[in-house]
C-alpha cells in the first residue's frame, strides 16, 4: 500500500537532486515519472491525511475513481510526452518535476486551500515553460492573468471559508447543501473565474494565443494535454463535487460554456496556422466539458477530456515539432508535410478524427454519451450548439489535413512537385509516442467497452445518475 | 455466406487492399477488382438471406430487401469502377491509402444499407464520408474535399440529432421500433422526418445542399467520380427512403395541412427535389467541363429520385427505386468513358476535345448508350424508370413536380448531348491522330454497364420485381407486372415489345439503306465550308458556347453557392472577431472582460 | 475655308511643304517628301486627323516615280488631307507607318502586292492579300499587260465565225 | 405481339408514307396558291425523295450511317405505334411518353449523325432543334399531363374513344380550348415551321443540322421528315380532334390540320432561338399551366 | 459458262439503264439547284422564284448546301481567287450534278476578257452542261435555260458529270495551269 503524497514527493525530491545533478535532469525528470507510474498501480483508493490533523481542520488527499482515473492519465501522458520531446527537455528538467509534482497536487488534494497553493505551483512551472518559445510579452500575459485568476480564487475561497468556516472539500458540500445558493454566487463565481482562467473560458484567456501559439513540441502538448487535462478534472471536481451552483448561475455559466465551444471553433476556423488551429480548438473544447460539467454530465465529460488531452497531445507534438523544424507552422507553407511523415501523419489525422468524434475513433463514443447525456437532461438547445461546434471542428481539421497530406494548386492533380521544401524529421521517439497515443484512441473507439468498465465507476462517484451507451458485445440498447 | 462474414470480409480486404498496394500498387489496383467482384457475386448469391439478423461488436444489423438492393447497386458500381484503378495508381500520391479507402467505403455503405439500429446508421454513414472524403483531394482540387465534407458533415449531425432525439423521445435506437412510434406523434415526426431527412437531401445533392457534387464529382480522381455519382449518393436515397418508408410519414402526416392531396411536409421537399430537376439541368447545359455537367446531372436526377421515393406509391417509388439504379449504372458508364478520353488525352473540358469517335469507338458507343439511358430515352432502363415517375406523377395531378420532370427529361436532351457532339464527334485534333482507345481492362465494364443498362430497359421486370418485394415489404402495393409489361393505373408500357418495334424499324430503315447506291467516304474536313479553305481541324468544331442563345437567357442567375460562402464567411469573420475582441497581446483587455462579466453576474444575480 | 488656310499655314510653316492644292471642299491635298511623311502624319494625328481613310498607290511611270497618297480624316472639321509623297520607282522602298496608324496595316499589304512598293518595318506586308499564288511583276504597274497575260493564264474560247465584228478592233 | 402485327404495322406505316407525302405535296401546291404561283405538281414530294435516293452520296464515317439509319428506324418504329383511325397495328403500344421519347430516338440519331459530318453548321443547328424542343415541349407535356389526369389514360386510342363518344363538343379542342391552342402552337414548333425553323435557316447556317446530307441520307431525312410530320400531327389529331371513327375521317382531320398549320407557318416570319424560348416561356407555358390546373384544382371541361 | 457471264453482264447493264431512265425521270423533275453568284447576277434570281416566273413549277428550288443540290448555277464573273472556290463546290455535290454558266464573263470573260483576275472561260475547268448567254440574262431566258436542261437530263445528254470524271486529268491539267493549286491556304491557317 502506498500513501499517494509520494506521487507529489517524489517529483518534489527529485527536483531538489537535479539542481545538484544539473547534467542529468532529463534523466532524473523521466525518472520521477516513471516511478510516479509504477506508484500509481500501487495505489489504494481511500482519503489519506496529511500533517496528523483530520479534516476539516488538517490538509487530506483524496483518491477515489475519479482522482485516480485522471491522475492516471495526467501521469501517463506526461511521461509519454517527455519521452517523446527528450531532446527538448535540457534545462527544464527541474521545472517540469516541480509541476508534475503541482499536477498531482491539485488533482489529489481534497482541501481549497490546497488546491490554491498547488494551482500556483504549477502556474508558476507554467510560466516559466512558457517563456521557453523567448516571446517574454506573452510569458508575462500569462503571468498577469495567471496570477489575477489565483488572487480571485483565493478572493473566492476567503468569502467561502469566512461562511463555511472550512476549505475543506468534503466539508463544504456538505455545508453547501443547506445553504442559501444564491448567497453563495459571488464566491461561486469568482473561483469559477479564477479557474476558468487557467481552463481557458471564455471570455478570460487572453493568455492563450501568444503561450499556446508559440509552444514547442515539448511545452505544447504538455500544455494542451497535462496541463488543460488537469484544469479540467479539477473544475470538475469543485463544481460537481464541491460547490452547488445556483439555478441562474448554472445556466448562465453553461452559456459561457456554449459560447466558448462555438466562438473557439469560430476562431479556429478563421487561422491557417496549426498551433493557432489547435489552440481555439482546445479552448472550444474546454468550454464544452466546462458546460457538460455544469449540467452534472460528468461521465460524458470525462470521456471528452480525455480525447481532448490525447488528441491534444498528438496534435501538438507534431504540429510543434514542425514549427520547431521550419520555423513556421503556417499550412499552406507546409503542405504536403504528411507525405514524407506517413506515420506520424497517420496518428495526426486520428487524432483529429477523433475530436471530430468519429466513428471507429474514441471521439464518437465520447460525442455519443454527452448527447445522450444532454438529451437525458430534456435539453435540447446544447445539442445543437455542440453539433454545429463540430460541423465547424470538421470543416477546419479536414481542411488542415487534407492540405498536409494533399498538396496541390486548385485546378491541377495532386503531385509531390506542390508538396513543402521544408524538409522535416520527425523522430523515432516522437513517432511511436504519437502512434501509441492514437493506437489508444483507435482501440477505444472499436471497444469502447473497456473505457466504459473503468470509468462508469468514477463517473458514478460525482455523479449518480449518468447515463451512458451501453457499448458493449451483447449489443443491448 | 451470410453477410456479417460478408461485412467483415469486405473491410479485411480493404486492409489487403491496402498491403498489396504497398508492394506493388497496380496490383493493389487490381485486388479491388477482385476483392468487390467477389463481394458482388457473394451478395447476389445471398438474397435468400432477407430476413436474417446478426452483430458485429455493438452493431445490429438486419437483412432486408431494400437494402440488399441497394447495396446490390452500390457494389455493382463499385466493382465496375474498380476496372480502372490499377491505370490511375501511377497518378495517385498515396495509391495504397486511395485502394484502401476505396474498399473501405464500400464495406461501410454496405453495413449501412443492411443496418438495424440508427446508432449502426449513423457509424456507416460517417465511416463513408471520411473514407471518401480523403479520396477526392488526390484529383484537381482541396477545396472539393473541403466543401464535400462540410456538406455531408451538415446532413450527418442533423441525422445524428434527430437520431438522438428520436432516442430521448421513444427510449429506442431500433430503427423498426422508433420510427413506428412516431406514427403516433405527428409533431414529433414533422420535427424528426426533416431533420433526419437532411442526410439523404445533402448526399443527393437537392438544393440547396448541391454544390459539393459539381465540385467534388468534377475534381475527384476520374476513378472516384463514377462511384461518387453513381454510387455515394445513392445513400442519400436510402435515407430519404428510410425517412418516408420506414418512418411511416404518410401515416403521421395525415392530419396535416394537404398541398395537391400531399402532406405539407412531403410537397415541400419535392418542391426542393423540383427546384433540383431545373437547376440541375440548367447548370449541366452551360458546363464546359465534361465531368462537372454529368455531376450537375446528377443533381437533377437526384430530384427524380427524391420526388418519386417522397411519393410513397405504386407507380412513382417504384419508379424511383428502378430510377436510381439505372442512374448509378449510366451515370458510373458516363463517368467512365470520361474516365477513358482524360486517361489519352489528359483533359476533360468540352472545349478542348473533338473526334474521339475515331480513336475510342466502343467508349464513344458506351457513351451513346449512357446518355440515352440518362435522357431516359427507349429503349434504355432510364426510360422505363422517368416513365413509371411521370405516370405516378399523372396519377396523382402533381402539376408543378411535373412540370420540372418534363423541364429536367428534356432538358437532358440538351445537355448530354453536348459532350457527344463535342467530346466525340466533330473534328479531331492533328495532336490527337495517333491516340489510343480504351485498353481491354477498360473496355470489359463499360461493356458489362451498357449491357445493363439495355438489358433492364428492355427486361425492366427483373428489377421491379425485387421493387415490387421492397414496396409489399412496407406495405404499399407493389407495381404490376404482366410478363414483360408494367401494367400502371392509367397507362400500360411493354418494354419488350418497344424494343422488338424499334429493332423493326431499324431493319427496315437500314434495308432501305443498304438497298441504295454505296456511299463515297471522305475525309471529315471535306465538309460544306460555304466553299472556303480551312485547313485547321480544332479551328473547324463547334464545342465553345454550344447552347449559347439558351445559356444568354439565365446567365444573370441567382446562384445559392454564393449564399451559403457567404454562411461559411460569417463564422470565419466570427472567428476573427471573437480574436480580436478577447485575444489581444494586451493584458487589459482580458482583465476588462473578467470585469464585465462579473458585473453581469453580479447585477443578474442581484435581481434573484 | 480659313480654317483649312489655317492648317496649310499651319503645316507650312512646321513641315517642308512641297505643294498645297485643294481638289475640293474640305478636301487638300499635301505634298511633301518622302522623309517628311512620318513627321507630318504624327502631327495631323495629333491635332484630330485620327482616321486614315485610304492609302494607296500610283504608278507615274513616265516620270519614273510612284506616289503613294495617304488619306486622313478629321472627325471634329470634316476635312479630308490628302498627303502624297514620290517614291523612286527603281528603288520603292518606304517605311511604314504602322506605328502611327496601325490600320495601314492592309493598305500596305495591297499596295505592297499591287505596286511591289516595300515598307521597311512590317513584316507583315510581305504577305499575299488578295491575289494568291501571284508570281508575276505586280499587276498595277503599268508596264503590266494584263492581256498578255489572260491569254497567256486563261486561253480563250476560239470561234468558228466572229459573232461580233469589232471583236477583233477591241483585241 | 406476332409476326402478322408487324406486317400489318408495316402497312400502316406505308399508308402513312403516302398519306403525308401527298399531304405534303398538296400543301406545296396550297402554298404556291398562297402566294399566287402556280406551284409545283403534287406528287412533287414524291418525285423529290426518289431523287435523292437515287443519287450517289458521302460518308463521314460510320457514325454519319448509322446516325440516319438510327433516326429514319427510331421514327418508323415510333409512326408504327400511332393508330390510323380504328386501325391499329399494336394495340397498346400508343401510350403518349413512350411515343414521344420513342420519337426522340430518330432525333437523338439525326443530331448524333449530323454532328459527326463534323461539319460546325450542323452541330450549330442541333444545338438550336434542341433548345427548341426545350421550348415547346414543356408546354405540350404539360397540357397532356393534365389530360392524362383527367381521363386516366394514356393511350392515343383511349383518347380517341372518349372524346368520340361526346361526338364533336366531346373533341378535346372545344372542353379545353386553352390546352388546344397550346398543343397547336407546340405543334408548329414540333413541326419546325414558321415562326420556329430557326434550326433550319437555310440562308443562315446552311439548313443546319441537314448541311453535309446528299443522296441517299438525304432522302432518308426527307422520308423521315414525312413520319415525323405524320406522328406528331396525328398526336393532336387523337388528342384534341377526337382521332378518327373511320380512316377517312382520320385522314380529313388530319389533312385540314397539317394544311392550316402549314398556311399559318407561310404568313410568319422567324423567332430567333431565344425568342422563341422566352415565347414559349411566356405565353403557351403560362396558358398551359393554367389549363392544367384547372383540370387538377376544379375538373373543368372533365366529362 | 463464258456466255452466262457475258449474258448475267448483259442483263446487269440493261438493268441499269433501265433504273438509270427511271432515275432520269425523276431527276429532270425535280432539280435543285446551288447558285453561286460571284459578281453579278443574283438580282435575275428573285424574279425567276417568285410569283412571275415560279420555277417551283419545274419541280426546281433553292438548296443551302452543294451536297444538297443537283445543279450548280454560276453567274457572273469568276477571278481565280473564286474560281478555285467554285470547283471545290462543284466537287463537293453529289453526282449526277449539272452546271450552267449564267452570262457572257462565264461564257468568254465578258467584258474582263482582258483581266489579270478573272478567267475567260468556265468549261475548260469544270463541265458546263449549259450556256446562258446575255450580261445579264432576262429571267425569261433562265426559265427557257431550264426548260432545256429538264429536256437534256430526260435524254440522258446532260453527262458532264460523266465527262468531269472520264476526264479529270484534263480538266485538272486546265485548272493547275490557271491557277497553280485549288487548295490553297490563306493566311487563316498558317
Amino acid at each position: 500500500m502506498m500513501n499517494p503524497v509520494l506521487l507529489i514527493a517524489i517529483p518534489l525530491l527529485l527536483a531538489f537532486l537535479s539542481i545538484i545533478l544539473k547534467h542529468y535532469k532529463s534523466q532524473l525528470l523521466l525518472l520521477g515519472s516513471a516511478v510516479n507510474m509504477i506508484l500509481i498501480f500501487g495505489l489504494q483508493k481511500g482519503e489519506y491525511i496529511i500533517g496528523g490533523f483530520k479534516p476539516p481542520f488538517g490538509i487530506n488527499l483524496v483518491l477515489d475513481d475519479y482522482a485516480f482515473i485522471s491522475i492516471l492519465v495526467v501521469n501517463g501522458l506526461f511521461l509519454v510526452i517527455n519521452l517523446m520531446s527528450f531532446d527538448k527537455i535540457d534545462k527544464l528538467g527541474t521545472v517540469l518535476l516541480v509541476s508534475l509534482a503541482g499536477l498531482n497536487g491539485m488533482l489529489l488534494t481534497g482541501d481549497l486551500f490546497n488546491l490554491f497553493v498547488f494551482l500556483e505551483i504549477t502556474s508558476i512551472t507554467a510560466y516559466i515553460l512558457s517563456s521557453v518559445s523567448k516571446k517574454y510579452q506573452y510569458s508575462f500575459n500569462y503571468l498577469v492573468l495567471g496570477t489575477l485568476g489565483s488572487g480571485l480564487y483565493l478572493f473566492g475561497l476567503i468569502i467561502l471559508y469566512s461562511v463555511f468556516g472550512s476549505l475543506n472539500m468534503a466539508d463544504i458540500s456538505k455545508q453547501m447543501a443547506t445553504a442559501n445558493l444564491n448567497q453563495m454566487l459571488i464566491p461561486t463565481f469568482l473561483i469559477f473565474v479564477g479557474l476558468a482562467v487557467e481552463a481557458k473560458i471564455l471570455p478570460f484567456n487572453g493568455w492563450v494565443k501568444g503561450v499556446y501559439g508559440n509552444a514547442n513540441s515539448l511545452v505544447g502538448p504538455l500544455f494542451a494535454s497535462a496541463y488543460a487535462g488537469t484544469m479540467l478534472f479539477v473544475f470538475g471536481r469543485v463544481f460537481v463535487q464541491v460547490l452547488m451552483v445556483s439555478s441562474y448561475l448554472k445556466v448562465t455559466l453553461i452559456i459561457i460554456g456554449a459560447v466558448t465551444l462555438l466562438a473557439g471553433e469560430a476562431a479556429a476556423l478563421s487561422k491557417t496556422r496549426i498551433r493557432e488551429i489547435l489552440l481555439y480548438s482546445s479552448i472550444g473544447q474546454s468550454g464544452l466539458v466546462v458546460a457538460l460539467f455544469l449540467s452534472g454530465l460528468v461521465f460524458p465529460a470525462v470521456l471528452q477530456i480525455f480525447n481532448n488531452i490525447f488528441s491534444k497531445a498528438v496534435m501538438f507534438t507534431i504540429g510543434g515539432k514542425m514549427a520547431d523544424d521550419t520555423g513556421t507552422d503556417e499550412a499552406d507553407e507546409l503542405q504536403g508535410a504528411f507525405l514524407k511523415n506517413k506515420l506520424a501523419g497517420l496518428s495526426f489525422t486520428v487524432a483529429a478524427f477523433s475530436l471530430i468524434g468519429l466513428p471507429l475513433f474514441y471521439g464518437f463514443y465520447s460525442k455519443i454519451n454527452l448527447l445522450l447525456g444532454i438529451f437525458s437532461l430534456n435539453n435540447f438547445w446544447l445539442p445543437v450548439v455542440i453539433l454545429l461546434g463540430t460541423i465547424i471542428e470538421g470543416v477546419y481539421f479536414i481542411r488542415l489535413l487534407v492540405k498536409l497530406w494533399t498538396p496541390g494548386e486548385e485546378g491541377h492533380i495532386s503531385t509531390e512537385e506542390y508538396a513543402t521544401k521544408f524538409t522535416i524529421k520527425i523522430e523515432l521517439a516522437k513517432v511511436i509516442g504519437v502512434v501509441f497515443l492514437s493506437a489508444i484512441l483507435i482501440i477505444a473507439g472499436i471497444l469502447p467497452g473497456m473505457v466504459r468498465n473503468n470509468l462508469t465507476e468514477s463517473g458514478q462517484l460525482l455523479n449518480e445518475e449518468s447515463p451512458s451507451y451501453m457499448f458493449d458485445l451483447e449489443g443491448g440498447i | 455466406m451470410s453477410f456479417d462474414l460478408l461485412i467483415l470480409m469486405m473491410f479485411a480486404g480493404a486492409f489487403l487492399a491496402y498491403l498489396i498496394s504497398k508492394s506493388n500498387s497496380e496490383a493493389g489496383g487490381i485486388s479491388t477488382v477482385v476483392i468487390s467482384l467477389i463481394s458482388l457475386v457473394l451478395l447476389l448469391l445471398g438474397k435468400s438471406q432477407v430476413g436474417n439478423e446478426f452483430a458485429i461488436l455493438y452493431m445490429t444489423f438486419k437483412v432486408t430487401t431494400i437494402g440488399w438492393y441497394f447495396s446490390a447497386v452500390m457494389i455493382l458500381v463499385y466493382s465496375m469502377t474498380s476496372f480502372f484503378n490499377s491505370y490511375w495508381m501511377k497518378q495517385m500520391l498515396y495509391p495504397n491509402a486511395y485502394n484502401f479507402l476505396y474498399l473501405f467505403s464500400l464495406a461501410g455503405t454496405v453495413g449501412l444499407f443492411f443496418a438495424a439500429d440508427l446508432v449502426t446508421l449513423f457509424i456507416f454513414w460517417e465511416m463513408v464520408v471520411w473514407s471518401s472524403t480523403f479520396i477526392v483531394p488526390l484529383g484537381k482540387s482541396r477545396r472539393a474535399a473541403v466543401v464535400y465534407y462540410t456538406i455531408s458533415s451538415i446532413g450527418s449531425m442533423a441525422t445524428l440529432y434527430a437520431i438522438m432525439l428520436l432516442h430521448a423521445k421513444s427510449g429506442t435506437f431500433i430503427i423498426s421500433e422508433a420510427f413506428a412510434w412516431l406514427a403516433t406523434d405527428p409533431t414529433m415526426a414533422t420535427i424528426v422526418f426533416f431533420i433526419f431527412i437532411l442526410a439523404g437531401l445533402t448526399k443527393i445533392g437537392i438544393f440547396p445542399f448541391h454544390i459539393w457534387l459539381p465540385l467534388a464529382h468534377g475534381s475527384a480522381p476520374h476513378t472516384f467520380s463514377p462511384v461518387l455519382s453513381g454510387g455515394l449518393v445513392k445513400m442519400g436515397a436510402f435515407i430519404a427512403y428510410m425517412s418516408v418508408g420506414v418512418l411511416p410519414a404518410y401515416q403521421a402526416f395525415s392530419g396535416s395541412l394537404k398541398i395537391m392531396g400531399m402532406p405539407i411536409q412531403i410537397y415541400l421537399l419535392m418542391v426542393l427535389g423540383a427546384i433540383s430537376i431545373v437547376l440541375g439541368t440548367l447548370m449541366a447545359i452551360k458546363q464546359d467541363d465534361a465531368k462537372k455537367l454529368i455531376a450537375y446531372s446528377s443533381v437533377a436526377n437526384g430530384g427524380y429520385i427524391l420526388i418519386g421515393i417522397l411519393m410513397m406509391d405504386q407507380l412513382s417509388c417504384a419508379g424511383s427505386l428502378m430510377h436510381l439504379f439505372n442512374h448509378a449504372i449510366a451515370s458510373a458508364a458516363a463517368f467512365l468513358t470520361i474516365a477513358v478520353v482524360a486517361h489519352r488525352t489528359g483533359t476533360t473540358k468540352i472545349s478542348e476535345l473533338g473526334g474521339m469517335i475515331h480513336r475510342m469507338p466502343v467508349t464513344f458507343t458506351v457513351y451513346l448508350i449512357s446518355i440515352i439511358s440518362l435522357a431516359g430515352i427507349p429503349p434504355m432502363g432510364g426510360f422505363v424508370s422517368k416513365w413509371l415517375i411521370i405516370q405516378g406523377l399523372a396519377d396523382k395531378g402533381l402539376l408543378f413536380m411535373a412540370l420540372a420532370a418534363f423541364f429536367g427529361s428534356i432538358g437532358s436532351f440538351l445537355y448530354v448531348f453536348r459532350p457527344l457532339a463535342a467530346v466525340f464527334l466533330g473534328q479531331l485534333a492533328p495532336k490527337n491522330y495517333e491516340l489510343e482507345g480504351a485498353t481491354l481492362m477498360m473496355k470489359i465494364p463499360m461493356v458489362i454497364l451498357s449491357a445493363l443498362i439495355i438489358f433492364f430497359g428492355v427486361f425492366p421486370r427483373y428489377i421491379l420485381e425485387v421493387i415490387g418485394e421492397i414496396q409489399s415489404s412496407i406495405g404499399i402495393t407493389p407495381i404490376q407486372l404482366e410478363g414483360n409489361a408494367i401494367q400502371a393505373i392509367n397507362g400500360l408500357l411493354n418494354s419488350y415489345h418497344v424494343f422488338v418495334i424499334f429493332g423493326f424499324g431499324f431493319l427496315i430503315s437500314l434495308a432501305i439503306f443498304m438497298l441504295l447506291q454505296k456511299s463515297r467516304k471522305v475525309g471529315l474536313m471535306d465538309t460544306f465550308t460555304s466553299a472556303e479553305f480551312i485547313h485547321t481541324p480544332e479551328l473547324y468544331h463547334y464545342s465553345h458556347d454550344f447552347y449559347a442563345p439558351f445559356e444568354r437567357l439565365y446567365k444573370n442567375h441567382p446562384s445559392v453557392e454564393n449564399f451559403l460562402v457567404n454562411i461559411a464567411n460569417k463564422f470565419d469573420e466570427l472567428g476573427q472577431m471573437v480574436n480580436a475582441l478577447f485575444f489581444s497581446h494586451k493584458p487589459s483587455i482580458t482583465v476588462f472582460w473578467i470585469t464585465v462579466v462579473t458585473a453581469i453576474i453580479y447585477l443578474g444575480g442581484a435581481r434573484i | 475655308m480659313n480654317s483649312m488656310n489655317s492648317i496649310v499655314d499651319d503645316l507650312k510653316g512646321k513641315f517642308d511643304i512641297i505643294n498645297v492644292v485643294f481638289p475640293d471642299d474640305m478636301q487638300m491635298a499635301v505634298d511633301v517628301d518622302k522623309n517628311d511623311v512620318h513627321t507630318v502624319l504624327s502631327y495631323l494625328k495629333t491635332i484630330g486627323y485620327k482616321q486614315l481613310s485610304l492609302m494607296s498607290g500610283v504608278d507615274w511611270i513616265k516620270e519614273n516615280e510612284f506616289e503613294v497618297v495617304f488619306i486622313v480624316f478629321n472627325w471634329d472639321n470634316g476635312i479630308h488631307i490628302l498627303l502624297r509623297t514620290r517614291l523612286d520607282r527603281e528603288n520603292p522602298v518606304f517605311r511604314t507607318i504602322t506605328g502611327i496608324y496601325p490600320g495601314a496595316q492592309y493598305y500596305e499589304r495591297d499596295i505592297h502586292e499591287f505596286f511591289g512598293i516595300e515598307f521597311e518595318g512590317n513584316p507583315m506586308s510581305y504577305k499575299d492579300l488578295f491575289l494568291e499564288l501571284w508570281d508575276e511583276m505586280p499587276p498595277m504597274r503599268k508596264d503590266f499587260d494584263p492581256l498578255a497575260y489572260s491569254q497567256d493564264k486563261f486561253p480563250e474560247r476560239k470561234y468558228e465565225s466572229q459573232f461580233i465584228p469589232e471583236v477583233g478592233v477591241i483585241k | 405481339m406476332n409476326l402478322m402485327n408487324l406486317i400489318y404495322a408495316f402497312g400502316l406505316l406505308l399508308f402513312a408514307f403516302v398519306l403525308q407525302t401527298s399531304i405534303t405535296g398538296i400543301n406545296r401546291k396550297v402554298i404556291a396558291r398562297l402566294q399566287r404561283r402556280r406551284g409545283p405538281r403534287w406528287f412533287q414530294q414524291f418525285i423529290d425523295i426518289f431523287k435523292a435516293l437515287s443519287k450517289s452520296s458521302t460518308s463521314h464515317g460510320w457514325i454519319f450511317d448509322f446516325g440516319v439509319v438510327m433516326a429514319l428506324g427510331g421514327i418508323m418504329a415510333t409512326a408504327m405505334f400511332i393508330p390510323i383511325g380504328p386501325l391499329q397495328a399494336l394495340p397498346g403500344l400508343d401510350n403518349i411518353f413512350i411515343i414521344a421519347y420513342v420519337l426522340a430516338v430518330g432525333m437523338l440519331g439525326m443530331a448524333m449523325s449530323a454532328s459527326g459530318s463534323g461539319n460546325p453548321w450542323a452541330s450549330i443547328g442541333v444545338s438550336r432543334a434542341l433548345t427548341n424542343m426545350l421550348a415547346y415541349d414543356i408546354p405540350f407535356m404539360v397540357v397532356i399531363f393534365g389530360l392524362i389526369f383527367a381521363y386516366d389514360t394514356s393511350s392515343l386510342s383511349g383518347f380517341a374513344a372518349i372524346q368520340q363518344e361526346g361526338g364533336i363538343l366531346g373533341w378535346n379542342i372545344i372542353r379545353f380550348p386553352l390546352g388546344g391552342l397550346v398543343a397547336m402552337i407546340s405543334l408548329q414548333g414540333m413541326l419546325g415551321k414558321k415562326p420556329f425553323d430557326s434550326f433550319i435557316a437555310p440562308a443562315e447556317i446552311a439548313s443546319g443540322p441537314m448541311v453535309e446530307y446528299g443522296g441517299r441520307h438525304l432522302g432518308m431525312l426527307f422520308l423521315l421528315h414525312e413520319f415525323q410530320t405524320f406522328v406528331e400531327v396525328s398526336l393532336i389529331v387523337h388528342i384534341f380532334f377526337g382521332g378518327g371513327a373511320t380512316v377517312l375521317e382520320y385522314v380529313v382531320k388530319y389533312a385540314l390540320i397539317y394544311t392550316f398549320m402549314n398556311i399559318v407557318s407561310n404568313i410568319l416570319p422567324r423567332f430567333k432561338i431565344d425568342q422563341a424560348v422566352t415565347f414559349f416561356y411566356k405565353v403557351p407555358l403560362a396558358l398551359a399551366m393554367i389549363q392544367s390546373l384547372l383540370i387538377i384544382v376544379t375538373g373543368l371541361g372533365v366529362a | 459458262m463464258f456466255n452466262i457471264v457475258e449474258d448475267t453482264q448483259k442483263t446487269r447493264e440493261d438493268t441499269r439503264k433501265t433504273w438509270e431512265k427511271i432515275a432520269d425521270y425523276f431527276r429532270a423533275n425535280s432539280i435543285w439547284m446551288k447558285w453561286y453568284c460571284t459578281g453579278c447576277g443574283a438580282m435575275e434570281m428573285p424574279p425567276t422564284m417568285t410569283s412571275r416566273f415560279d420555277m417551283e413549277q419545274l419541280g426546281m428550288g433553292p438548296m443551302a448546301t452543294p451536297r444538297q443540290a443537283d445543279v450548280l448555277l454560276i453567274t457572273g464573273y469568276l477571278s481565280a481567287k473564286t474560281l478555285r472556290r467554285v470547283i471545290y463546290s462543284y466537287e463537293q455535290m453529289q453526282d449526277p450534278k449539272y452546271v450552267i454558266g449564267f452570262g457572257s464573263c462565264t461564257l468568254n470573260g465578258g467584258i474582263y476578257f482582258d483581266s489579270y483576275a478573272t478567267m475567260t472561260r468556265l468549261d475548260h475547268y469544270i463541265p458546263v452542261d449549259l450556256y446562258i448567254a446575255g450580261c445579264m440574262p432576262r429571267p425569261e431566258a433562265i426559265m427557257n435555260a431550264f426548260d432545256t436542261l429538264i429536256a437534256m437530263i430526260k435524254k440522258g445528254e446532260a453527262k458532264g458529270w460523266k465527262h468531269y470524271q472520264d476526264n479529270y486529268e484534263w480538266y485538272n491539267a486546265n485548272q493547275i495551269h490557271s491557277l497553280k493549286e485549288v487548295r490553297v491556304k490563306d493566311e487563316f491557317h498558317e
